[in-house]
């Protein structure tokens, strides 16, 4: 490990140390501000290191990560979210009697996990990522609130997570013993030519084909794909709102970019028995996670079926991965699907960031607004608020002038070209239905509410929060209106796939 | 810029009536009235100095217009003005005006807000008619969407969320369809020419194989028929303009139904000639069969405003039948029932407004014997449903004779049945006259059948803004009636380039110059 | 003189403006003044028009005065053209609209709606003028909805009584049916001619088709369909007696002179397409026949004075329609001049009757009337003498020119002849009925209330004695009408030079003789039966005896509703197309979208319930979809 | 001693695998979940042990050595909130976590 290696691996370091100052500094003495205020630093330094990191870019640290301007940018999106997730769960915790600062512990800690992930081309660090990230969202999910009747549920929320957690990760684990075992090698880059060879040839190849679809399950299970998306209403409900928040974008972003670099680089892609498989479970996942939130009345268990329904449209361009390497790359068309996959997930953390940014302004930790009745008459009661959460709406529901509506319409350009009409027919059908609840909550807001229900006092005069849903909102219609620029920085981004 | 000034001027007027509603309530529509005054002027100044004399037509293109906006796809912010686009324009801008005028009176609560909507819709509506690349044309096909929603769900009337939701729901997913043909129709560029293009002249040299260039022109169909509306996809418009308040109304039928059919003329057809050609019989039977079933159940309402949105499906078969006759009768006629169906089904809906501005209800049921009373609102009443019924002499009748002679030419069965509808049109259109405003007085409210004071006293005829709004109207449609030509004029070298770009394909068109000895 | 001709439609309409824009507060004389004055100057303008196209010898003028529309090679432009025939009509049109708008000032003077209704009446002769100076068929199609319009606006003037609007809407609706078949055979026509100019066509059909070739048979019967509607032929005849709810000088002007005699007008201007499809030209000649002998039965069994006259219009068209059929065209708009005489002198009268009689239309009730209503009593004796054809009376010369270019024509003509003789009999018998039962025998005016009014509301029912009520306006029309309708037979129709052929009738004596004895026998028949004499009592109870039989009585009331057309029309038409309408309410495609929201809302409920929040559910689920995923992934 | 061929090393794995998921799905008692998916870690530890026996190469050890590491980090968690769920509902019984649903 070279001192320039050192230099590459700069973000993790930074992270590191800011988590292990903010427990020297919790042992000392308690202070919410102080660890908020630590946390946040450290973040952004992580952030400007990147700068410097980026010079010294394509480099192998360790056979075990590899620092390409891929995973710089991934890098970059986490460390966003974080600080912003950070800064919204500040007011938000400010009322809870507990401890507050423990919070922000398991938060960069997990934000540690995710850079691990994003950063991997070698299945023990890929591992290593995604348990780190895995036990602190234990903790987070659990962290207790004190509203009466809901005392009970971040627990509850927390071991059922825990519980599927742990399973899916041992079909993980197991699926890459086998693969282990087969072709003797954990690196990505070896993987494939042990799977291409594996699955061509015919009669053994079923082994490989097991093998690789017990990993893709974990991931899906991560990604709250159809089949294993029964975890996710709960956990999201359960959760409070920064925690649900954190593994809503953070927690997604890092397993999407590992299963994108995973699926590109070990070329699993080749076998049609897992193209069909992964295109059954995309098609049940728009329409599942469409279906299910249409009456849905809780906010967070709405996103959280909206989330599945994204997937299921970001698993359509990962879906076209495979067409863009078997063409020469160079050319612009083949490296389409990558670019849809990345916009779409920047588009995606965007979108969910603002949403439970939105919420979380609106509610604390001792009285959570999750219900659309709470939201009734937004509008007229605090306009700006009400502007956000309906251009975060809209943009979900991928309605122009959004960068939600780039994102659709890269997916649907990735599609024609892998020509997957039946995904695209889905796709439409699933924004359509998806349409009905996206405008409910528009609707609700704009009826008129008759009793007084003031929102809460201590979140809202906060300049920190309103500062990042303007952020957020800039973010939001910028690429929007204008999607040039992100797409030329996203293209060079996935060069180095 | 013409276009870019234009487009601005109506963004940044929306913004200035929301704002300036917190200082003065009365503000927000002066201000739209200004901006709205300003463009017409800008649209009717282009007007002038490019068709100066209706007998000569100029050349097609009076601005053409590019500047790059996403390299990475070939996207580029293309807009142009032709003789259509221009039509299209000044109907818009009058229509606006007159939307304006309708809502004087009847928007009182967040008028700011309100304001704002309706200028935005105006510029998503001004950029649809104008864009000439495919994914600004969607682009702005989605914009006019949002505002027009909120009119319907904040202002509308009982059922308004229902009926709000439905026309969000209905051209949002056939816009996605839409959405997918054209970008099988950019990926097919990329394929063939090794880039991606969305513009509009590039994509008419794509090659497309028979099978697939059916599904793809099916696609632009659809997403078209949603909005113009056609016979199956129709189920959305009553319900929105029934609930819509009438300055939503007048927008929703006098310019958003024409997009749909804007959108035929200029990029279904064109850009698909061979599948065009095998669907025309298609389209001109969905035509005939929207033209009689839609007048069929506009006899049957009893709800005043269900029932013009009902006679607007049966109009605008007509424009899908001149269209998909594809030669000029059909596509002039077309243009001109456009033209004259703005101006008639806006002033229609209106006074339905008006009506149930005085008697808070649509139910024709409850009210009879109008003229004694309302003898001026009446009188208006009459001449707008003559003219809906294609009276000559109005701008209507033009548009239908013309379309059904076009229709003649390409498919005889069609125009026969289509013919038909003038029957139908006549039967409805003085039903409602004899319902409303004939027979003994009587007014919704008051119980016994005789000359109800109660209600009756306090209902005042029209005002002097709303005369001068009907007025206008009432020019319009006679200027077309009795002077077409300067319309003709100026869609003429369009539609000769659309024609002469695929020759008239469709039908056994016995070309005239051999009969001529 | 002649360039000035686009003044002949812009004065009524300028009349029309005028009237409209100042909405009825124009005092009544100034209103009047209008309007009369407007159809008084385009007459004047006609008569020094004719004067100088008949003094130069040009055949025909054509003055443009604007494109109308210029699209592909349909460029029809609103310009009119002068020959013959048009100075014919145009003399008619203005002249009996004048006398006819006289009249009504006086008729309407107590009337609210006075200013609109000569805004509408002016509209009337404006696109009626527009009709007959068309150059082409489109301009001709403008003045045909025109009129069309202008007789749906007049018929349903009396807005508030519901019946007259269902009478003015059936009038619009049954029209509209021809216009629409009128307009079909335009698109044909356009499409295989590529012009709709008419002198055109005339020029071009000839080359372009062989004698009864299909498309201009078609042609020709659509055009045949247009004509029928707007003149009330069979079969679409049921509106015209149901026009009698409007004022009775509109139905003068409307439904006797003017509007009803457009069919034949187009039929006479496009002759050389019916001469080309015989088989057509003689359809007419049939069509004519059938409507002029069903009118004439119904005739005589009708009891409302307006509806008998009605009737009488409808036959006497027939007689017109037979004409043309034949191809005696000059004889069919010479009857049609003489026609408009004495047909709006007998309407006119009947409005005077009825103005009197405070608004009594049944002529049972009437009775006596000749010494208390003499203007009315003597134009009605000279219309019904016209009408029947006395000798030396107008009627006579037309009716008999058409019945003898009736005889004369090759294969049918005997059973044409004898139909209009027996026809003119018929004419002969209801004619001089209404005359004998109104105007000679006892007063039934004070018989028992139960008149039954269906005239607008204020029928003040003061019985003073019976006293006429006419003033100069209303005394002139009569007595201009009436010695026109005894001199029009003199008057030559110069349409020679239109249709190239001047017919020359030469018959025997023998049939000169039977013509002249049939309408004769017809009124002394109607005498003994109807004037109550003593010598007819014979007849009399035979009448009575014939109209309790069970045969009798069920003829009498089937000839009484015209023939059941009424009937058969609302069982065939009205009534499917209303019930089809109520069927379907809730539009079914409607239904259909809602059906999917409905799937949707269900589907939901079913997937929600798999969130059941057991988390060994959820452990299930994991394990049961790696089991799912790794079986799709060997085996399909 | 004559080598044992690796497949036998994965087919025990596998069973050892199987174990552990048939105790996750019938256990009904919280530590028993627990402990059987240590059963399930245990056994993907067995198996990199075997596949790095057949390739001679030290990963499989090394990631076996992750494994019990990620395993007890889960453990300790899961036990901190079994007992923090013993305090508020007096049981272990997992049919208690069912709050939320639908």
């Amino acid at each position: 490990m070279t001192g320039e290696q050192l230099l590459l691996i700069l973000p993790l370091i930074i992270v590191t140390a800011t988590s292990v100052i903010t427990m020297l500094m919790v042992a000392a003495k308690r202070n919410h501000a102080v660890s908020c205020f630590i946390t946040a630093v450290g973040l952004v330094l992580a952030l400007l290191s990147l700068i410097i990191v980026a010079r010294h870019a394509p480099q192998e640290v360790t056979p075990l990560l590899l620092v390409d301007s891929f995973n710089i940018f991934f890098t970059a999106l986490i460390l966003l979210a974080g600080l912003a997730i950070t800064l919204f769960s500040y007011p938000y915790l400010c009322n809870l009697e507990d401890h507050q600062d423990e919070f922000y512990l398991l938060l960069s800690i997990a934000t540690l996990g995710a850079l691990v992930m994003v950063g991997s081309t070698h299945f023990i660090t890929a591992f290593l990522g995604m348990e780190t990230l895995s036990v602190c969202l234990y903790g987070m999910v659990a962290y207790p609130l004190h509203r009466q009747e809901t005392a009970q549920y971040p627990m509850e929320a927390s071991i059922k997570y825990l519980v599927l957690s742990a399973v899916s990760s041992g079909f993980v684990l197991f699926g890459v013993a086998l693969l282990y075992a087969q072709i003797g090698t954990l690196h990505f880059a070896d993987i494939s030519a042990g799977i291409t060879q594996g699955i061509a040839n015919g009669p053994g190849s079923e082994y490989f084909v097991v093998a690789s679809l017990l990993v893709i399950t974990g991931f899906a299970f991560k990604l709250s794909l159809v089949p294993f998306h029964l975890w996710t209403p709960d956990v999201y409900e359960g959760a409070p709102l920064p925690a649900t928040a954190f593994l809503a974008t953070v927690g997604k972003l890092a397993m999407a970019a590992l299963l994108m670099r995973f699926m590109s680089v070990s070329g699993v892609l080749q076998s049609d028995a897992i193209t069909n498989v992964l295109s059954i479970i995309a098609v049940f996942s728009i329409l599942g996670g469409n279906l299910l939130a249409l009456l849905q009345a809780n906010l967070k268990r709405l996103l959280s079926y909206s989330s599945i329904a994204h997937m299921g449209y970001l698993l359509i361009a990962l879906l076209t991965l495979e067409s863009a390497t078997g063409a020469a790359s160079g050319s612009p068309g083949t490296s389409l699907g990558a670019e849809a996959v990345s916009f779409y997930l920047t588009a995606y953390v965007v979108m969910s960031l603002g949403a439970f940014g939105v919420m979380m302004v609106v509610s604390d930790s001792g009285h959570e607004r999750d219900h659309i009745g709470h939201y009734q008459g937004l509008f007229w009661r605090d306009p700006w608020l009400a502007l956000v959460f309906t251009a975060m709406l809209l943009s979900l529901a991928g309605i122009p002038l959004t960068i939600g509506f780039i994102g659709k319409f890269y997916v649907f350009v990735a599609g024609v070209q892998g020509a997957e009409w039946g995904l695209l027919a889905a796709m439409v059908i699933g924004s359509g239905i998806g349409l009905f609840y996206y405008l409910r909550i528009v609707y609700r807001m704009l009826t008129p509410l008759d009793h007084d229900d003031p929102l809460p006092v201590a979140g809202i005069r906060d300049v920190i929060p309103h500062g990042i849903l303007l952020v957020l909102l800039v973010a939001l219609i910028v690429p929007g209106i204008i999607p040039g620029s992100l797409m030329a920085l996203l293209q060079s981004v996935v060069q180095s796939l | 810029m013409i276009v870019v000034w234009l487009i601005l001027i109506l963004m940044v007027g929306g913004a200035l009536a929301w704002v300036t509603e917190a200082m003065d309530s009365r503000l927000p529509r002066l201000t739209a009235l200004i901006v709205m005054l300003f463009s017409l002027i800008v649209v009717v100044m282009l007007c002038m100095n490019n068709f100066p004399d209706p007998l000569s037509p100029g050349g097609q293109w009076l601005v053409l217009e590019k500047w790059s906006w996403i390299a990475r796809f070939g996207i580029y912010l293309q807009v142009g003005i032709d003789g259509l686009s221009l039509l299209m324009l000044l109907l818009t801008v009058f229509l606006g005006l007159m939307a304006i005028g309708a809502a004087w009176h009847e928007i009182t609560e967040r008028p700011g807000f309100f304001y704002f909507n309706l200028l935005w819709t105006l510029a998503g509506v001004v950029g649809v008619f104008t864009a000439l690349d495919l994914f600004l044309f969607f682009f702005f096909w989605e914009v006019m969407l949002i505002p027009m929603y909120l009119i319907i769900a904040i202002w509308g009337h009982e059922n308004r969320a229902y009926a709000a939701m439905k026309f969000f729901v209905f051209t949002q997913v056939s816009g996605l369809i839409l959405l997918l043909a054209i970008l099988c129709l950019a990926y097919f560029h990329f394929v063939q020419f090794g880039r991606f293009s969305f513009d509009y002249f590039e994509l008419h040299n794509v090659v497309l194989e028979g099978r697939f260039q059916m599904l793809v022109m099916l696609g632009f169909f659809i997403g078209f028929a949603t909005k113009l509306p056609a016979f199956p996809l129709h189920s959305w418009l009553p319900d929105a303009h029934s609930q819509a308040p009438t300055a939503g109304s007048v927008l929703l039928a006098g310019v958003l139904l024409k997009t749909g059919a804007y959108g035929l003329i200029r990029f279904a057809v064109p850009l698909f000639p061979e599948a065009a050609a095998d669907f025309a019989p298609v389209a001109m039977t969905i035509a005939v069969i929207g033209i009689l079933y839609c007048a069929k159940l506009a006899f049957a309402q009893t709800d005043i405003k269900r029932l013009i949105a009902y006679t607007s499906v049966s109009h605008m078969g007509f424009v899908l039948l001149g269209v998909y006759a594809w030669n000029i009768y059909g596509l002039q006629g077309a243009l001109m029932t456009m033209l004259a169906h703005g101006l008639t089904s806006s002033a229609l809906f209106m006074l339905a407004g008006g009506l149930q501005h005085r008697f808070h209800t649509r139910d024709m049921g409850q009210m009879s014997g109008l003229w004694a009373k309302l003898p001026k609102m009446s009188a208006m009443a009459l001449f707008f449903s003559i003219a809906a019924l294609g009276m000559p002499g109005l701008g209507n009748f033009i548009g239908e004779f013309l379309s059904l002679l076009g229709a003649f030419q390409a498919n005889h069965v069609a125009a026969i049945f289509a013919a038909l509808g003038l029957i139908f049109a006549s039967v409805y259109s003085l039903w409602v006259i004899q319902r409303v405003f004939h027979g003994e007085f009587r007014v919704p409210g008051d119980h016994g059948a005789g000359h109800g004071e109660a209600h009756g006293a306090t209902a005042q005829d029209l005002s002097s803004s709303e005369m001068l709004c009907y007025g206008a109207m009432v020019l319009g449609l006679v200027w077309m009636g009795m002077y077409p030509q300067t319309f003709l004029a100026m869609s003429e070298p369009t539609m000769a380039f659309l024609l002469e770009s695929l020759g008239s394909f469709v039908g056994s068109v016995v070309s005239t110059a051999e009969v001529l000895p | 003189m002649l360039e000035w001709i686009g003044l002949l439609p812009a004065f009524p309409l300028a009349g029309f403006l005028a009237l409209v824009l100042t909405r009825g507060k124009l005092p009544r004389r100034i209103a009047g003044v209008i309007g009369v004055g407007s159809v008084g100057l385009s007459f004047a303008l006609a008569a020094a028009i004719t004067v100088e196209f008949l003094g130069s010898d040009a055949l025909s003028h054509t003055q443009v005065l604007w494109t109308w529309m210029s699209v592909g090679n349909f460029t029809p432009g609103f310009s009119f053209y002068l020959d013959g025939l048009t100075v014919v009509m145009l003399l008619i049109i203005s002249g009996v609209g004048f006398l006819i708008h006289l009249y009504s000032t006086g008729f309407m003077a107590d009337d609210p709606g006075f200013a609109r209704f000569f805004s509408y009446m002016n509209l009337f002769v404006a696109s009626m003028l527009v009709l007959v100076l068309a150059d082409n068929l489109v301009l001709l199609y403008l003045g045909w909805e025109g009129v069309g319009l202008c007789s749906y606006l007049l018929i349903g003037f009396w807005y508030d009584n519901p019946a007259n609007g269902y009478a003015a809407r059936k009038a619009f609706v049954v029209t509209r049916v021809g216009d629409t078949s009128m307009a079909i055979g335009l698109f044909l026509l356009f499409q295989q001619l590529g012009t709709l100019n008419i002198q055109e066509i005339l020029t071009l059909a000839p080359q372009q088709w062989s004698e009864g070739s299909g498309m201009v048979v078609a042609a020709s019967a659509l055009l045949l369909g247009g004509a029928v509607g707007k003149s009330a032929q069979l079969p679409l005849q049921t509106w015209l007696p149901d026009a009698m709810a409007g004022p009775t000088p509109i139905s003068a002007l409307i439904h006797a002179a003017t509007m009803v005699t457009a069919g034949v007008y187009l039929i006479a201007r496009t002759h050389v397409l019916f001469e080309l499809a015989p088989s057509v030209q003689i359809l007419v000649a049939f069509v004519g026949l059938a409507t002029l002998l069903m009118a004439g039965f119904t005739a005589l069994t009708q009891r409302d004075i307006k509806r008998i006259l009605a009737y009488s219009t409808v036959s006497q068209i027939g007689y017109m329609f037979l004409a043309l059929g034949v191809g005696a065209w000059s004889a069919a708009i010479f009857h049609l001049m003489t026609h408009a005489f004495f047909k709006a002198l007998l309407f006119l009268a009947a409005g005077t009757v009825i103005l009197s009689l405070h608004h009594e239309h049944d002529i049972f009730r009437m009775g006596g009337m000749r010494k208390k209503l003499p203007v009315a009593f003597w134009s009605f004796v000279i219309g019904s003498a016209a009408l029947t054809a006395l000798p030396f009376t107008s009627g006579f010369y037309s009716k008999d020119a058409i019945l003898l270019a009736a005889l004369e024509q090759p294969q049918y003509g005997t059973l044409l002849w004898l139909g209009g003789v027996l026809g003119a009999f018929l004419t002969a018998i209801y004619s001089f009925r209404l005359v004998f039962v109104a105007f000679f025998g006892d007063d039934h005016t004070q018989d028992a209330h139960a008149h039954h009014s269906d005239d607008h509301g204020h029928d003040d029912h003061h019985h003073g004695p019976v006293k006429e009520i006419t003033g100069f306006v209303m005394a002139a029309p009569l007595v201009i009408l009436g010695i026109l309708s005894l001199v029009g037979g003199f008057i030559t129709v110069p349409v020679d030079s239109v249709f190239g052929v001047h017919e020359e009738h030469h018959a025997s004596t023998l049939v000169h003789g039977f013509m002249i004895a049939v309408p004769i026998f017809g009124v002394l028949i109607s005498y003994l039966l109807y004037s109550g004499a003593p010598q007819g009592r014979v007849l009399q109870q035979w009448l009575k005896s014939m109209r309790e039989s069970a045969f009798g009585g069920g003829l009498t009331r089937f000839w009484f509703s015209g023939w059941g057309m009424d009937a058969l029309y609302n069982l065939l038409f009205v009534k499917p197309f209303v019930a089809l309408a109520q069927l379907n309410r809730k539009d079914l495609i409607d239904q259909f979208y809602g059906l999917l929201v409905e799937l949707a809302r269900i589907s939901n409920r079913a997937i929600v319930l798999t969130q059941t929040g057991y988390l060994r559910w959820y452990a299930i689920s994991l394990i049961g979809g790696l089991v799912l995923v790794i079986g799709i992934g060997v085996w399909a | 001693m004559p080598s044992i061929p690796y497949e036998h090393g994965l087919i025990l794995a596998a069973i050892l695998f199987v174990c552990g998921l048939i105790g996750v799905l019938t256990r009904r008692n919280i530590v028993f979940i627990l402990m059987s998916l240590e059963i399930m870690l245990n056994a993907c530890g067995l198996a990199f042990v075997v596949g790095s026996a057949r390739w001679g190469h030290a990963d499989g050890q090394i990631m076996f050595l992750m494994i019990l590491t990620l395993a007890a980090a889960e453990v300790a968690v899961g036990l901190g909130l079994i007992i923090q769920m013993y305090r508020r509902f007096h049981t272990v019984d997992i049919s208690v976590l069912s709050e939320m649903k639908g």
